[in-house]
């Protein structure tokens, strides 16, 4: 595979045509009728996903150096360019966006039947911004896609939402954009120091990289202008109150993307950019044990809240947080197997929460309403939904032997060194999730069937099923298989913590001799 | 202090006093009056700093034809005495308090001498201050070489063509304009 | 030379033309303040045309023209205000309030 | 044939999602689905024996490596690799083999009900994480079948959903369960960052190097697996799950809440032996709790009147008692009782689920709506189902303790050495008291099941008695089988005392090696205190056996609606000593009131959402306001900040 690919050149091309592709068809949906717009956004998000696969087997798992890098002058005078490159913390992500496309098209192919064009293209800009941001080694590029996602994802959930959808969207672009407003004058103060320092101005993240020791000086406030972006975009715990009201509002499209994809890009923010840039400060005591208490805070906190939901979408949006928070967690462990382990979290977090959403999706295309009280003693009439939803929330749980196991134990265990007491607390979540995600599964599906008016939904439709199918089958692929996910993406993680290890004191072992324990 | 001075404070004092009234004075017409009487001690002032065509176009334009314009409204709108039309107190204490100001600032010019302006200018980069501030008593020997009205036809239609050019378009527009305004009906 | 004094006599006079468009609340007086302080500063102009050159004069030329421009449309709209509410009294023209 | 250890797990998978596969497209396909169900088991159990004949060859584990599950650092290597030594084998021969009994069993149970396909395939799928915790190689994998029998346990109590009362017990059950999975996550974060292994064979080997003795490094970790198996095998503090989980079809509560799933917690503490040989203390704490735990769910078993609630509270009380012998140090003893106690519980189990069976069907053909599992509406059952009462009758002896039976040995050897382990600290002592004490009263509780179900008159109504026939072929076939097991059962670790060879003591003992090391050996009494002991657990038998049967047949047996209100002792029993309810109101009522009005309301509503988020708003929304004080529509005003504009411009221009 990896010889044909080579053949044809193909780490050439693939970075411009992922992001160039959803760009090119998007004026195409806009002026072709209307019959035409589900039909053109489906091709093209198959044929980004069969060249995107591509990446699998073309990624050199082995060098934790970025790849397939282009550097294309751009703004020549303030030092922007096009740049763009993948490495192992980003091509998992790229890969399972790539992957869900497809199903985000089909999943909302009935749920949306009003101004159709409009979404499609919407959700076309959406998918080359969320590629953009993971490809992007451009502070400038990146700055950009970051923005470029805040309109059509505005939009998205302002048009095709529910009920109190304006206030959802306006307070969602509002704390992401007053978040990324900061970091914005924190990319050109750093662009400005680091010009000053080594006398060329540039934007380019291997160059800011280099000699980021230039920064040192104004690591805090640089690193909180960056960390405050990241912490809305993840969402860090205070900042969490727009993700419950973005998510009920949105469309199904909308929250598939938003929880698969959207909220990486605050935790792929922390990995890429702020901690590498400021590693000094960010890897201090006092930073390392607020952010890991307010990922604790944040899992317990959301586990807890999600337990008293009465909206199914708002409690599958709160079990994001807590989710999310184990990715912190992972983060700020700074252990091979802790970092490993967020990402894992990060892919996992994204097939058994999209699946969630399309789920519910489902039952709101046939019921309208995503009261869990409406429901009740759906499995018996709806059996092969509520088999894909229960093992969705058992690998949403953390199920071991299904996906969302595998990153929850890595992270659990990899910071165990580092907070062993924030780790027991953070387990505990484990009682939590497992409480709220049952007590739902139970109230819609498993009781007695009252209400009259859920006698008329019918079970998954052959679509249905084809969207949920192989997300099912990922989730227990990789739990059960997670190899060669996780050799992928282990040397830019071993690389990571070699950089963090140099700032951190070691982690204190338990038992003096405990490395001599390897048999 | 000789004869041009007495002569210049003369004019001087008539036109501050006429002003004040101008402005005090409860019905409007006797204000215009007080205006027009205003401009003609300026027109004295003009001759004696040497700008005798400017003296003429000031009485024969603003006097004669604006202030006319004026008293033609006035007398249209047939606005009789309006006592007491003064701004409430805040506005007043405002005014008056800002003329003084204004008034001690501008006064504190008078201690601008031609040469401290020329240094002022010079120590800008601008290209020459000769150029820009040439010396002594210049208005007179033009006067003298190409006589009152050619001392400013010559730079009005040499220098400044193109202004003069557009204050015609601008009185066009006013005109229009005010036939529009005016007009009940197009 | 009288370039000083004029100077003073039109910064007074400037003065009170300002004092006047504050307090008067009549249009037509305020209107008549505006050409007061035009006409100072046409003194301005030439007291220091006088010193250097005839640029100031050509100026005061323009400033006429367009105190002429100004007073006429001024004017115009302060007739237009008439007819609409009998009175040219400022105070009750207060549309713009914010 | 070890080798193909792994078929074990194999074939009941396929088996799940075949039957999986039926009960979404053809439900009614029952023939073909009661062939693959227990089929599918037969060939596991066969494919057992072999495994087992190999294994008995070799002293050693062998290691079965399918493949790498999470290969992330040296350190970390996490194989989905199966370890088959003698202690696995044990436990793969009594699920595989009581599995399929119960399989057999469940096709005449479950023949009426519309959800056959979807049960099998459930059970299946049960069995099938049961192997994975028994012969997983390290103890994550183990965790995958630990949290996957709970996934099971889940699905199969609540089977019937439609009634909320299952639906609730099966979350309920899940969720103790989860507390205990918590203390296992944690002891093996802990036993990864001290020993830098998770695998038995790297515990085994480095434990007792790392960790120093009596540390409380290996006391905490100890005490975390101990939670663990309080979960998965209901000990006092969360043993409430149990009894709701009656819930659930009868054969499920003789496979999992008999025989296997509830004593994986046992097969835990017997495969990490070495740690808890490292804590002392923490086996003190075991024991103390297992007895503690046979105690009282003896007492609550004294006074239930569901059939199936007396089991599950006996099972629970057998639990303590293995969990009594693990706590003192006589692994083999609780192996021994788990085993015997499979056999004759599910024994007991089925048969309630045939007398259930019977009862159904005789309740449904004459449409009285009284409830099946009530043992005040039976009553004189031998003559109607003599096979069920014999094979029953054979059960209770045996969990009572009448000698040559298989129960009578399991259980006087733990409690034999209770009393040894009793020199090095009085706790041991009074667990032994206690373990007693409970036999007493295990033995009057089940004779007087046995007394109200098939002795006395019939009490459920003279049409209800001529609908009582013997259960069909394919469910005695099972009785049985367990029957004769259960009285075979003793053979299998006769004591020396008798002449036996404590086969099972030398069968466990390269497994149990590392662990008895750091243990000080346990000298059985001997001599004149054996035959006391020995004496004294016969006496207590046969009184218990007659009391029991006394006392029930003596006095009359009211019906359900018209028994009197329990007062006093009486009623804190059959109240179950109020811990559901404890529960409830201390904590999780508190925690959801905490949730949703402190955490949702209060802080994620109010604090963030009206005082940051709306406050911002209405902040910007005042400064608005402000500056259009500033349009008065005032011409006089404009010009005067015109004219002060102009004052301070000039200002700087002239006065500097």
């Amino acid at each position: 595979m990896q010889a044909f690919l080579a053949s044809i050149g193909y780490e050439h091309w693939i970075l411009h045509v992922l992001l160039a592709l959803p760009m090119a068809a998007l004026p195409l949906v806009l002026l072709l009728p209307v019959r035409f717009a589900r039909w053109i956004a489906l091709t093209v998000a198959l044929t980004e996903m069969i060249l995107g696969l591509g990446l699998w087997w073309a990624f050199d798992a082995s060098n934790p150096a970025l790849q397939f890098v282009t550097d294309v002058p751009w703004l020549e005078q303030f030092g922007i360019g096009y740049r763009v490159g993948v490495d192992g913390l980003s091509v998992m992500m790229v890969l399972l966006s790539v992957v869900m496309m497809p199903l985000v098209v089909w999943g909302s192919w009935k749920g949306i039947d009003t101004k159709q064009r409009g979404f499609y293209a919407l959700l076309l800009a959406l998918k080359t911004g969320m590629l953009g941001v993971f490809l992007a080694l451009d502070m400038f590029l990146f700055y950009m896609f970051w923005e470029l996602l805040l309109i059509p994802m505005y939009f998205t959930i302002g048009i095709w939402g529910s009920s109190n959808r304006l206030y959802a969207a306006t307070k969602f672009v509002i704390y992401t954009f007053v978040g990324s407003l900061l970091m914005l004058v924190a990319i050109l103060w750093m662009v400005k120091i680091v010009g000053d320092a080594t006398g060329t101005y540039s934007f380019a993240y291997t160059h800011l990289l280099a000699n980021s020791q230039a920064l040192a000086p104004y690591g805090s406030w640089l690193f909180v202008a960056f960390a405050l972006a990241f912490a809305v975009k993840v969402p860090i715990f205070p900042f969490h109150t727009w993700l419950p009201d973005a998510h009920t509002e949105a469309p199904t499209a909308g929250s598939v993307d938003l929880a698969v994809i959207l909220l990486k890009m605050g935790t792929y923010g922390f990995l890429r950019f702020a901690i590498p840039f400021f590693p000094a400060f960010a890897l201090s005591d006092a930073v390392g044990l607020t952010m890991a208490t307010l990922a604790v805070v944040g899992i317990i906190y959301a586990a807890l809240v999600a337990m008293v939901q009465p909206d199914l979408k708002r409690l599958v949006a709160y079990s994001s947080v807590s989710h999310l928070g184990f990715v912190i967690l992972g983060i700020w462990g700074s252990t091979v197997e802790s970092v490993q382990g967020a990402i894992m979290v990060m892919i996992s977090h994204g097939i058994s929460t999209g699946a969630l959403f399309f789920i519910i999706g489902m039952l709101y295309e046939r019921r309208h309403t995503r009261k869990i009280a409406d429901y009740g003693g759906l499995a018996r009439v709806a059996p092969l939904m509520a088999t894909a939803f229960v093992i969705t929330a058992f690998s949403s749980i953390g199920l071991p032997g299904l996906n969302g196991f595998v990153g929850e134990f890595l992270v659990l265990i990899g910071s165990f060194g580092r907070y062993p007491i924030l780790v027991v607390c953070a387990t505990t979540a484990v009682v939590f999730s497992a409480a709220y995600l049952l007590w739902a599964t139970q109230r819609v599906f498993f009781n007695r069937f009252t209400n009259p008016k859920n006698e008329g939904i019918g079970d998954l439709s052959g679509r249905e099923i084809a969207v949920l199918a192989p997300l099912i089958a990922a989730m227990i692929w990789i739990g059960l298989y997670p190899g060669p996910i996780l050799r992928r993406t282990e040397a830019s993680a071993r690389q990571y913590v070699e950089m963090v290890e140099s700032y951190l004191p070691p982690a204190e072992p338990i038992i003096a001799n405990r490395t001599g324990g390897q048999p | 202090m000789d004869v041009v001075q007495i002569v210049f404070w003369c004019f001087a004092g008539w036109a501050i006093l006429s002003a004040l009234l101008c402005v005090t004075r409860a019905n409007p017409i006797s204000s215009a009056l007080w205006l027009v009487s205003t401009m003609f001690s300026l027109a004295g002032i003009f001759i004696l700093l040497h700008a005798e065509f400017i003296a003429a176009i000031q009485v024969l334009v603003y006097a004669g034809a604006v202030m006319v314009l004026f008293l033609f409204v006035i007398m249209l709108l047939n606005l009789e005495e309006t006592p007491r039309d003064w701004n409430r107190w805040m506005f007043w204490l405002a005014g008056a308090g800002l003329s003084i100001l204004l008034a001690a600032q501008l006064v504190a010019l008078r201690g601008y001498s031609p040469q401290r302006l020329a240094n002022e200018f010079s120590s800008m980069p601008s290209p020459d201050p000769g150029l820009v501030f040439p010396e002594g008593a210049v208005a007179r020997q033009a006067v003298e070489a190409r006589g009152v009205v050619g001392a400013l036809a010559e730079p009005l239609f040499q220098g400044y063509l193109i202004p003069f050019e557009i204050t015609s378009i601008l009185l066009l527009a006013a005109v229009i304009g005010a036939v529009v305004l005016s007009k009940k009906r197009l | 030379m009288l370039l000083g004094p004029s100077l003073a006599v039109s910064a007074i006079l400037f003065a009170i033309g300002v004092a006047g468009v504050l307090i008067r609340r009549n249009a037509i007086v305020v209107f008549m303040c505006v050409e007061l302080m035009l006409n100072a500063v046409n003194l301005t102009f030439v007291a220091l045309s006088e010193v250097h050159g005839m640029g100031g004069q050509i100026m005061v030329f323009f400033v006429m023209t367009v105190a002429a421009a100004e007073a006429a449309v001024g004017l115009a709209i302060i007739l237009a205000i008439f007819r609409h509410t009998q009175s040219v009294d400022l105070k009750s023209l207060n549309l713009l309030k914010g | 044939m070890a080798r193909f250890a792994w078929l074990t797990i194999l074939l009941p998978l396929l088996g799940a999602l075949a039957n999986g596969f039926l009960a979404a497209r053809r439900p009614s396909a029952k023939r073909l689905v009661s062939l693959i169900g227990p089929g599918v088991l037969l060939a596991a159990f066969a494919v057992a024996i072999g495994a087992a004949i190999e294994v008995a060859g070799t002293e050693e584990a062998i290691r079965i490596q399918l493949w790498t599950w999470m290969p992330v650092t040296e350190r970390l290597h996490i194989d989905l690799a199966l370890q088959l030594d003698r202690l696995s084998v044990v436990l793969l021969l009594v699920v595989t083999g009581v599995g399929s009994l119960i399989h057999l069993f469940s096709i005449g149970y479950m023949r009426s009900d519309p959800g056959y396909a979807r049960y099998f395939a459930y059970l299946n799928l049960f069995v099938a994480f049961m192997l994975i915790l028994v012969l997983g190689a390290s103890l994550p994998v183990s965790f995958i079948g630990w949290e996957g029998v709970g996934l099971c346990s889940y699905l199969l109590i609540g089977f019937w959903f439609e009634v909320d009362a299952n639906s609730d017990a099966g979350k309920k059950a899940f969720l103790a369960n989860r507390i205990g999975d918590f203390g296992v996550l944690v002891a093996m974060f802990l036993i990864w960052w001290t020993l830098g292994t998770l695998d038995y064979a790297g515990i085994d080997a480095t434990a007792a190097a790392t960790l120093p003795l009596g540390g409380t490094l290996a006391t905490v970790i100890a005490l975390l697996l101990f939670l663990g198996c309080t979960g998965k095998s209901a000990q006092i503090p969360l043993f409430v799950w149990l009894p709701d989980a009656m819930a659930g079809p009868t054969p499920v509560s003789a496979l999992i809440h008999a025989a296997t799933m509830v004593t994986a917690g046992v097969f835990l503490v017997v495969r990490t032996g070495v740690l808890f040989s490292l804590a002392p203390f923490a086996m003190e704490i075991v024991a103390i709790t297992g007895a503690l735990t046979a105690f009282f769910a003896a007492t609550i078993g004294l006074r239930q009147y569901d059939i199936k609630k007396v089991l599950a509270y006996s099972t629970v009380s057998q639990l303590g008692y293995m969990f009594l012998a693990v706590g003192s140090g006589a692994w083999t003893a609780g192996i021994f009782h788990l085993v015997t106690h499979a056999f004759f519980k599910a024994l007991l189990f089925l048969g309630a689920g045939s007398v259930i069976h019977a009862m159904h069907h005789a309740h449904h053909a004459v449409g009285a709506h009284d409830d099946a599992q009530d043992m005040r509406n039976m009553g004189g059952l031998r003559t109607a189902m003599p096979w069920t009462f014999r094979l029953m009758m054979i059960a209770t002896l045996a969990i009572a303790g009448v000698p040559g039976l298989s129960g009578f040995f399991s259980k006087d050897e733990i409690l034999a050495s209770a009393f040894a382990r009793g020199d090095h600290s009085t706790v041991y002592l009074v667990a032994w008291g206690l373990g007693v004490a409970a036999a007493l009263m295990t033995a009057y509780y089940m004779a007087r099941l046995m007394a109200m179900t098939f002795y006395g008159t019939f009490r459920g109504g003279g049409e209800v008695e001529g609908h009582l026939h013997e259960a069909p072929a394919v469910m005695t076939g099972p009785l049985v089988v367990l029957g004769g097991l259960s009285l075979v059962g003793g053979l299998l670790n006769l004591p020396a005392v008798v002449g036996g060879g404590q086969w099972l003591e030398h069968w466990l003992e390269p497994v149990l090696a590392p662990a008895n090391l750091l243990l000080d050996p346990l000298h059985l009494p001997h001599g004149t205190t054996e035959y006391l002991l020995l004496g004294g657990a016969i006496l207590i038998a046969v009184v218990g056996l007659t009391l029991g049967f006394r006392m029930t047949l003596g006095r009359p047996i009211p019906l359900p609606a018209d028994t009197p209100a329990p007062r006093g002792l009486a009623r804190l029993l059959e109240g179950k000593y109020f811990v559901d309810e404890f529960y409830q109101r201390v904590i999780v009522g508190p925690l959801v009131w905490f949730s949703k009005t402190v955490l949702w309301r209060g802080f994620d509503q109010f604090v963030i959402d009206r005082i940051a988020v709306a406050g911002s708003a209405r902040l910007a929304q005042g400064l608005g306001w402000l500056g259009s004080r500033l349009q008065t529509g005032q011409v006089a005003l404009y010009v005067s900040l015109f004219a002060v504009g102009a004052v301070l411009v000039l200002r700087a221009l002239i006065g500097g």
